[in-house]
């Protein structure tokens, strides 16, 4: 992109999200609106509700709109690459947020999300003693998502005597996830342990695993402060949650984006690590 | 009439219909059979599925869609449809829960959001009836405006701190029954008295068997209209309650694609799509029937993407049994 | 040989047995009248002839070939037509797309030739000497219109054999004769047609030989010419009827009037005034599409009106809807029974209750289903329903005995004024007799009857007085000797200005509008 | 009517209709009104609006749901519905992504494409006209299956790596004109001159105004059916086509809602959904009024939740002017 010399109060930031019905988007979209207003700049967003397509025709719609800088959080990867170059072509610069975007883009701000299910599955097989049975509570099938399932695969995989038995799909949804988790305890009265994708799952996953009083631990993703809170309270099922950061991810996006608009020096990748959140730091956690 | 031969006329008409002939003709028949087929099937195939445990899942799991088809049979019955339930329950419970987080009593809270959801379902029915816009269209637009209200009331964010006591609805138990299974059973209780012992119900399937005649005949036709989708709308916020307090949380983004599983129940309850055929039982045997699939898939294992398929197979499978009835 | 014979045909529905070994022959250049009562059979051997329904045993010659019609395509194949007693037409497609429906005539891409479709739709209808515009819409057209519809498409089949159930049922004298004129024509052309009617005049005037059944029994055939009405009633009925209108005494209290009406119908230059005496039978005659009808659905509110007072034994009502006129006791039997009458999904009973549920909730707004069936089967035997039960549905009964149920409905919800919109089209003539007396019953507890009839013998036969529509407007009104065929025609078919409607000869609406 | 006096009868009826009232009671007016209406409000709402460059953008952004909704008229105008055509459109999308991944022939592959969508509204076709199910219900149960079959067929992995050339359908441009609407128009104007120039057409029709009806007159209602649901498998397997190269990737769970978008398309293009009244032009008009809500709003910047009640007020509004004609 060409260097653009409006003042910071001038800026029309644009930003594409992939939903905003969930406390990790809805956080990202405030921090970047309360980053915006300092600036003096203002704000366009939208909500692609996981549909790509969607997704497509909202940035085309921004940059039709004339804005300056375009955060975009795809819902996926490889079919957001017409976006991008929709605004490489306006001469807008896109910084990737949260989840990879192909094409020219101008930066990348994200989790490793692969990480964050390695992590918090690895806790978890330690906390079972290395055995037991162990079920995935999946979601949308998208990049991060699937990343964070091969991730816990891939550490469950490292204990001998623990078993993945299930996997089924909450679809990220309370009401879902704690229907599916009945059933899958239903269906093993012996499951020792529980990976769920994100905290949307694991909220309704804790309601069924509290119903049902059986002895499960639960692992997730994400950091929601309700799903914090609930790690925090004494022998609560929910025993790690490999925290994300939305907003210093926002931020960084936005820090990284200006300075791209500025012609100015930056690096084009920013990997933020995700941090392990269990009942020893659950108190001092916060997005 | 006495007409001379009226006596020598051994009018057939007497005669009534046998038991069994009955059962076979009652709308619920198929349905029942689709039913127990199914059950059998995946009493076959998991050890687990008969546990009495599981069959009270089963039941409270299903009693969501359960309530809420109660409200689309009542519509779909007249010839209507109503496809803003979900954002509609979603809304309900968001109110309730908010209400609540702000400190109003649950009684209060309960009340306002259940009168939230006759107010959005009147206003469905008040386009259907007095404006006379098709159902579908009206439906889906408020849906779009109930899902947004939904959103724009709680930012995005699920509202929880909700009273300890408000979870009776979903958790509590009433003489070992669980509530949300009791709710069930007394709004099909309710819904089939009014369907079948009153003058109202009757005009629900007058109305969809020939609205035009059914007007002209003297019956209110718009007034019932209105009844019906306020209904719809109270069975969709009580179904919000249900589950607001079982997720001791309000979810602004709750329900999504409910609209279809609850069309789906009545349809497999062998109602006509058309109207002016069905029978509310037929509904529940729908729901329970959708919800002995969803359970037993996720029983037997099934992977996520398979069970889409496999669930579609035994739906189409389950009406193709019932066909006829519901062409 | 004849042209066309059924042989032994029977057949069986759930519950009834619609035919039993039924036999006809059709000769070449012969109308062939078939007669019986209601739910004889007519149009259940009408649908085997046509490939609609299956026999479950006998046989179909046509030229002494037997004949297997899996569909009504075949038969239309095998050169069979028929206009169907109930309505065929696509409502939403234009006429002359269902003139040719399944038979368009296309080009060499298999793009239909409108041009060329128009065109034999203009000459069958000049042949037919029919105007109406083919290009519009059916839903358009009134009810005489869609039967003139019906009977060019079946016509433009070139069909040796042409069957015509119930043809002249929507249709008034003169159109009558039209397609009478029509029929002679074909029978010219040696077209074997079956003719069924319930109206024995006309059985007289165009057949030439006769086959009545009853209960689905063949019972005999005979030349029309070797017998009378009165004895074909009796082989059709099993019993005489001498005199189908009761004894001429009126109930009509002239002095206490029920109900008065001003309306100005939508698009109309002036407002009709129409009066109604207590036990009275007002007739409504007139042309089709006079208008009549209309009038009805703007007396109870159906319809918007530009102008509509109204006044109900003295008391200004006002009306906006069906249910508000039932409310003040003003009732409609609808002229088309599927569409305004009828639920068809429903049964007998539940029918014929839907707007006097409240008479049977014992503890409100409960409803005692003992006290409903008993009061249904009382009401079904007094109009003589033939139907296995009161729980049968109702659109397994013949078109006779739909009507019969809905005229059921209106005889106990205890209303004050009733307009029968064509309430005897398609009974047959046992039961036309027990609908006048009926009607005469109910002038008798002081109820007064609006009705509406194309059947000239009924209006004269049964009314105290009579309004002649023309052109949407009231033109006449007639009284005691001037209730007579030759008048009624003269007002009804009177060429008039729009903008004077009443005409100069129209004294006696204008009296009326003085002694209000 | 030749009364006696027939001659001399100026009754109205008679009369043909002029130019103004045949366009008065074109089922297209009311579409076009509303349209130009909101096509109005977002031009004087935002400087962008009328630039060219956004114009060609909302026709594109359009193209996708407005060639679905060629086959949901059909569908409709039947009297019928299809549910399973975002999910189809996936899977026809995520086939040819796949083949061309496996080193296919782009051509070889969208034809493969192309026919899996009609095999697959065949399949529907078939069980709604031969095996006489309601096409609701049936259809709801193929949306599952297709959604799942393509989940399996990626494991829920967007598929990528796509010959360049393929971006054609998507991207490319021919006289000016971006392919994707060209396609779009293509499509209308072939479903224009079936609808309206070939016996089909006709039928599509009659079976939607009186079924029973159409099938005593002789004409194969069943072979029809299976038809139109084939053509609905097709369009949806065009707009796969369309949406996959626009993305340049095969995306399993594309589609999601889009059933809903191409009824209120077809409605709100004047369609009666009770089928046998509707134009394809409407539909186009239909199509084109979500897209310039969907795009004015976003040029407003309307927030994404307000977007929701805002949407679904104007189609309340847009189908409140134009009722009556669709009640
Ligand atoms: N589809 C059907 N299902 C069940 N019963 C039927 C069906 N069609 C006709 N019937 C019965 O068969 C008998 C004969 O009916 P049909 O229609 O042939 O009488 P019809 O002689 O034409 O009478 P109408 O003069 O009233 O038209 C009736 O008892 C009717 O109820
Ligand atoms: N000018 C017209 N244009 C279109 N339709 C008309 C016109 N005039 C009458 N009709 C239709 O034909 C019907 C004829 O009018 P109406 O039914 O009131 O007459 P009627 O005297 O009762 O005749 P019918 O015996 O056909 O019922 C109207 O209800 C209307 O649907
Ligand atoms: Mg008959
Ligand atoms: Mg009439």
């Amino acid at each position: 992109a060409e260097t653009g010399d409006k003042a910071d109060d001038e800026l029309v930031i644009g930003m594409s999200f992939q939903e905003l019905n969930n406390v990790y988007f809805v956080t990202m979209q405030r921090a970047l609106q309360e980053a915006v207003n300092e600036m003096g700049a203002s704000l366009v967003f939208t909500d692609a509700r996981h549909d790509i397509a969607k997704q497509i025709n909202d940035v085309e719609d921004m940059l039709q709109r004339g804005v300056d800088i375009l955060l975009l959080n795809p819902t996926d990867s490889v079919g957001i690459q017409s976006a991008v170059m929709s605004a490489h072509d306006a001469g807008v610069p896109v910084v990737a947020v949260d989840a990879q975007a192909e094409g020219p883009i101008d930066g990348f701000v994200g989790s490793k999300n692969f990480d964050a299910g390695y992590k918090a599955c690895h806790y978890m097989g330690e906390q079972l003693g290395g055995e037991g049975k162990v079920a995935i509570l999946d979601g949308i099938p998208v990049i991060p998502i699937l990343e964070r399932v091969e991730g816990c695969q891939k550490a469950l995989g490292e204990f001998e005597s623990i078993e993945v038995v299930d996997k089924q799909n909450g679809h990220q949804e309370r009401s879902t996830a704690m229907n599916v988790t009945e059933n899958m305890l239903q269906a093993h009265p012996d499951l020792a342990g529980i990976f769920s994708v994100n905290d949307v799952g694991s909220l309704g996953a804790l309601v069924a695993i509290q119903s049902s009083g059986m002895d499960v631990k639960l692992a997730s993703v994400d950091g929601n402060p309700e799903a914090v809170k609930v790690l925090a309270q004494p022998n609560s099922p929910l025993i790690a949650i490999a925290a994300q950061h939305p907003a210093t991810m926002v931020v960084q996006a936005l820090e990284l984006a200006v300075k791209k608009y500025r012609g100015e020096e930056s690096p084009s990748e920013v990997p933020i690590d995700v941090t392990l959140v269990t009942a020893d730091n659950a108190k001092e956690f916060t997005w | 009439m006495s007409t001379p031969t009226s006596d020598a006329n051994p009018q057939p008409r007497r005669q009534r219909r046998s038991r069994a002939s009955r059962l076979l003709h009652s709308p619920v028949f198929f349905p029942l059979v689709g039913f127990i087929a199914v059950f059998i099937v995946m009493a076959l195939a998991n050890d687990n599925f008969l546990l009495p445990n599981n069959l009270t899942n089963v039941a409270r799991q299903g009693a969501i869609i359960a309530i809420i088809a109660v409200g689309m049979s009542f519509a779909i019955f007249t010839g209507g449809i109503d496809l803003s339930v979900g954002p509609v329950m979603a809304l309900s419970g968001t109110i309730m829960a908010g209400l609540m987080a702000a400190g109003w009593p649950p009684t209060v809270a309960v009340i306002m959001g259940l009168l939230l959801g006759m107010v959005f379902g009147a206003f469905n029915g008040a386009c259907v009836a007095f404006a006379r816009m098709p159902p579908i269209i009206v439906t889906l637009a408020t849906m779009g405006i109930a899902r947004g209200l939904g959103l724009i009331y709680t930012g995005g964010y699920p509202i929880s701190g909700l009273p300890a006591g408000f979870s009776f609805f979903g958790r509590g138990e009433v003489v070992g029954i669980q509530v949300p299974i009791l709710i069930m059973l007394l709004v099909y209780l309710v819904a089939y008295v009014v369907l079948h012992h009153t003058s109202f119900g009757r005009y629900v399937y007058a109305i969809g068997g020939n609205e035009e005649a059914t007007r002209l005949t003297g019956i209110r036709v718009p007034r019932y209209k209105l009844l019906v989708y306020t209904i719809s709308g109270l069975t969709a916020a009580i179904a919000g309650l249900v589950i607001t307090s079982r997720l001791m949380s309000g979810q602004p983004n709750a329900g999504t694609g409910f609209e279809l599983d609850a069309i789906a129940a009545v349809v497999l309850g062998g109602a006509a799509i058309a109207g002016g055929r069905g029978a509310i039982l037929g509904t529940l045997v729908g729901a329970m029937l959708l919800a002995i699939l969803n359970n037993g898939l996720n029983l037997m294992g099934v992977s996520p993407y398979l069970q889409d398929v496999a669930k579609g197979t035994i739906i189409l499978l389950a009406i193709y049994i019932g066909r006829g009835r519901n062409a | 040989m004849a042209l066309l014979a059924l042989e032994k045909v029977s057949k069986r529905f759930p519950g009834v047995r619609a035919l039993n070994e039924v036999s006809l022959q059709v000769e070449a250049g012969e109308i062939h009248a078939l007669l019986g009562e209601n739910g004889a059979g007519k149009s259940t051997l009408m649908k085997i002839l046509c490939g609609i329904h299956q026999p479950d045993s006998g046989e179909i010659l046509i030229d002494g070939t037997p004949q297997h019609f899996s569909s009504y395509r075949r038969a239309c194949a095998a050169g069979v037509g028929i206009v169907f007693q109930e309505f065929s037409l696509i409502p939403g497609l234009s006429v002359v797309d269902n003139i040719f429906l399944g038979r368009e005539p296309r080009n060499r891409l298999g793009l239909i030739r409108h041009g060329v479709m128009l065109k034999q739709a203009n000459a069958l209808f000049e042949r037919l000497d029919i105007d109406i515009d083919p290009q519009i819409h059916v839903h358009h057209l009134s009810v005489a219109d869609q039967q003139f519809v019906e009977i060019a498409k079946a016509l433009s089949l070139n069909a040796r054999v042409l069957v015509l159930d119930e043809p002249t049922a929507p249709l008034t004298p003169t159109e009558v004769e039209r397609l009478f004129t029509i029929m002679r024509q074909l029978r010219e052309q040696g077209v074997a047609m079956v003719f069924i009617s319930h109206h024995m005049e006309e059985i007289f005037e165009i057949c030439d030989r006769v086959t009545v059944l009853r209960d689905g029994e063949y019972v005999t055939t005979l030349e029309v010419a070797d017998t009378d009405a009165g004895a074909l009633v009796e082989l059709m009925v099993g019993r005489r009827v001498d005199n189908i209108f009761p004894d001429h005494h009126s109930h009509a209290d002239s002095d206490d009037i029920v109900l008065e009406a001003r309306i100005r119908m939508a698009g109309r230059k002036h407002t009709d005034y129409i009066q109604l005496a207590r036990g009275e039978i007002l007739g409504f005659a007139g042309l089709v599409g006079s208008g009549r009808t209309e009038m009805a659905l703007a007396m109870i509110g159906a319809q918007p009106v530009t102008e509509r007072q109204m006044q109900l034994e003295g008391h200004k009502v006002t009306l906006k809807s069906p249910a508000d006129a039932l409310k003040r006791g003003i009732g409609l039997l609808p002229e088309n029974r599927k569409q305004q009458g009828l639920i068809l999904p429903f049964t007998c009973a539940d029918n014929i209750t839907l707007n006097h549920l409240k008479h049977f909730q014992t503890r409100p707004p409960f409803i005692s289903r003992r006290r409903e069936r008993e009061a249904v089967e009382a009401l079904m035997d007094r109009v003589r329903v033939k139907a296995p039960g009161s729980d049968t549905v109702v659109g397994t009964l013949s078109g006779g005995n739909q009507q019969k149920v809905v005229i059921a409905r209106w005889l106990e919800r205890g209303c004050r004024v009733l307009i029968f919109d064509e309430p005897t089209r398609g009974i047959d003539v046992g039961a036309k007799s027990e609908i006048y007396a009926l009607m005469k019953t109910l002038t008798a507890q002081g109820i007064s009857i609006v009705m509406i009839s194309s059947e000239l013998p009924e209006i004269t036969g049964l009314c105290d007085r009579v309004l002649v529509f023309n052109h949407g407007h009231v033109v006449a009104a007639l009284s005691g000797d001037e209730i007579e065929a030759g008048t009624i025609m003269t007002h009804a078919t009177r060429q008039i200005s729009l903008d004077n409607p009443t005409g100069s000869t129209d004294e006696s609406v204008a009296t009326l509008e003085r002694a209000s």
